[in-house]
């Protein structure tokens, strides 16, 4: 039941490892990576800004939300925010339920939820210099 | 006696306004209603050209108005977009 | 595009990275980890048999459907076959795409499709050594 | 001259046929059904208590009957439960 809004890169191997439990019988992991091209602008890195302290409450009751609805048995989200390179994860949803349908829905109900509701921005930062907000 | 209400602005709602943060001084008694009044007075430019802009009130989604108490939190912002 | 059927224990970092592009914006993992009880009986591991020319085949034509009606970038499924631990992973499949809708849709077609097609049998190997086919 | 099928049985099939394999020579023109009725007779046994079993000629499910070739591999075994 980790939430983490954070500067340094993610590590999902340990994100993942968080989660494991034998009572387990499915992870499911999602993680969001910058991607080359948003739209027709090519992207050097991302930034992100959060309003920290909203964000940390609004990912833990989104995610209590999910351990209620789905009866998963364990989560962790990681969210990076300043600067992010190309290739790199802003985001990871790593959830365990006994069985994967749960797992499943639960992992992609927490990212629908963060990415409608959780107080953070990014802007691109293209090839050239140039910084866009995304909003 | 004033309420000192803590206004936050974040994303490019920061970018507009020129400022991360500002503290509004309103007369008790006042209501959410009374600080955006303010605010579009003070800081139109975070309006200009948004379709939408939200407005948080202590960490919460604000619905509907509400009288404000003395060192409330109030974070402006425009749409999400991390993940 | 990798296809292991395998006696070795699966690394998902190394699966992971397999999969990961800088033209994705999303990378969608499953596991498939052995669970404490199966029912009612306490497992102290699996054991994994495949029919294994048939399943990669199997595997490769689900995988091929995947990238076809859900347009994913990339895809590694593993699963392993022999004794495989209380804890650790049977099977994974992870996959990459340009948006988080398709990788988990396809994700989870190809972990749907290869459970009920794919020739792999298990049989639960329990606390006191019996073996049941879980056929 | 003779068609020579190899059968191969996997999981709780193969413990009641009792071999991983076997091969049966069968009649020039055999078909499916013929080798299924061949294999009725010969191991019974994986057919008990079961409610489904399997057939895959050449490593592909089988729908319908069909003419054997020389050489051809028939997969005999139980609902999967990979995963």
């Amino acid at each position: 039941m980790i939430i983490r809004i954070q500067k340094e890169a993610i590590d999902a191997t340990e994100v993942i490892r968080s989660v494991r439990t034998p009572e387990a019988g499915a992870v499911v992991t999602f993680q969001g990576t910058v991607r080359r091209f948003s739209g027709d602008t090519e992207v050097s890195r991302l930034y992100y800004e959060s309003y920290k302290e909203m964000a940390e409450k609004s990912m833990k009751g989104i995610a209590d939300e999910a351990v209620s609805r789905f009866g998963i048995i364990d989560y962790t989200i990681e969210h990076r925010t300043g600067d992010v390179n190309l290739g790199e994860d802003s985001v990871i949803v790593s959830v365990s339920a006994a069985h994967r349908e749960e797992a499943f829905s639960a992992c992609k109900f927490i990212i629908d939820r963060i990415k409608t509701e959780t107080p953070i921005w990014k802007k691109d930062i293209d090839v050239t210099g140039k910084e866009t907000w995304r909003d | 006696m004033k309420l000192k209400i803590q206004v936050r602005f974040f994303g490019s709602v920061k970018d507009d306004a020129g400022t991360e943060s500002l503290i509004l001084e309103l007369p008790e008694g006042s209501r959410i209603s009374d600080l955006k009044e303010v605010l579009m007075k003070e800081k139109p430019s975070i309006w200009a050209g948004r379709r939408q802009i939200f407005f948080a009130l202590n960490q919460n989604y604000i619905t509907g108005d509400r009288e404000l108490k003395d060192n409330d939190e109030m974070a402006v912002f425009p749409m999400v977009s991390g993940g």
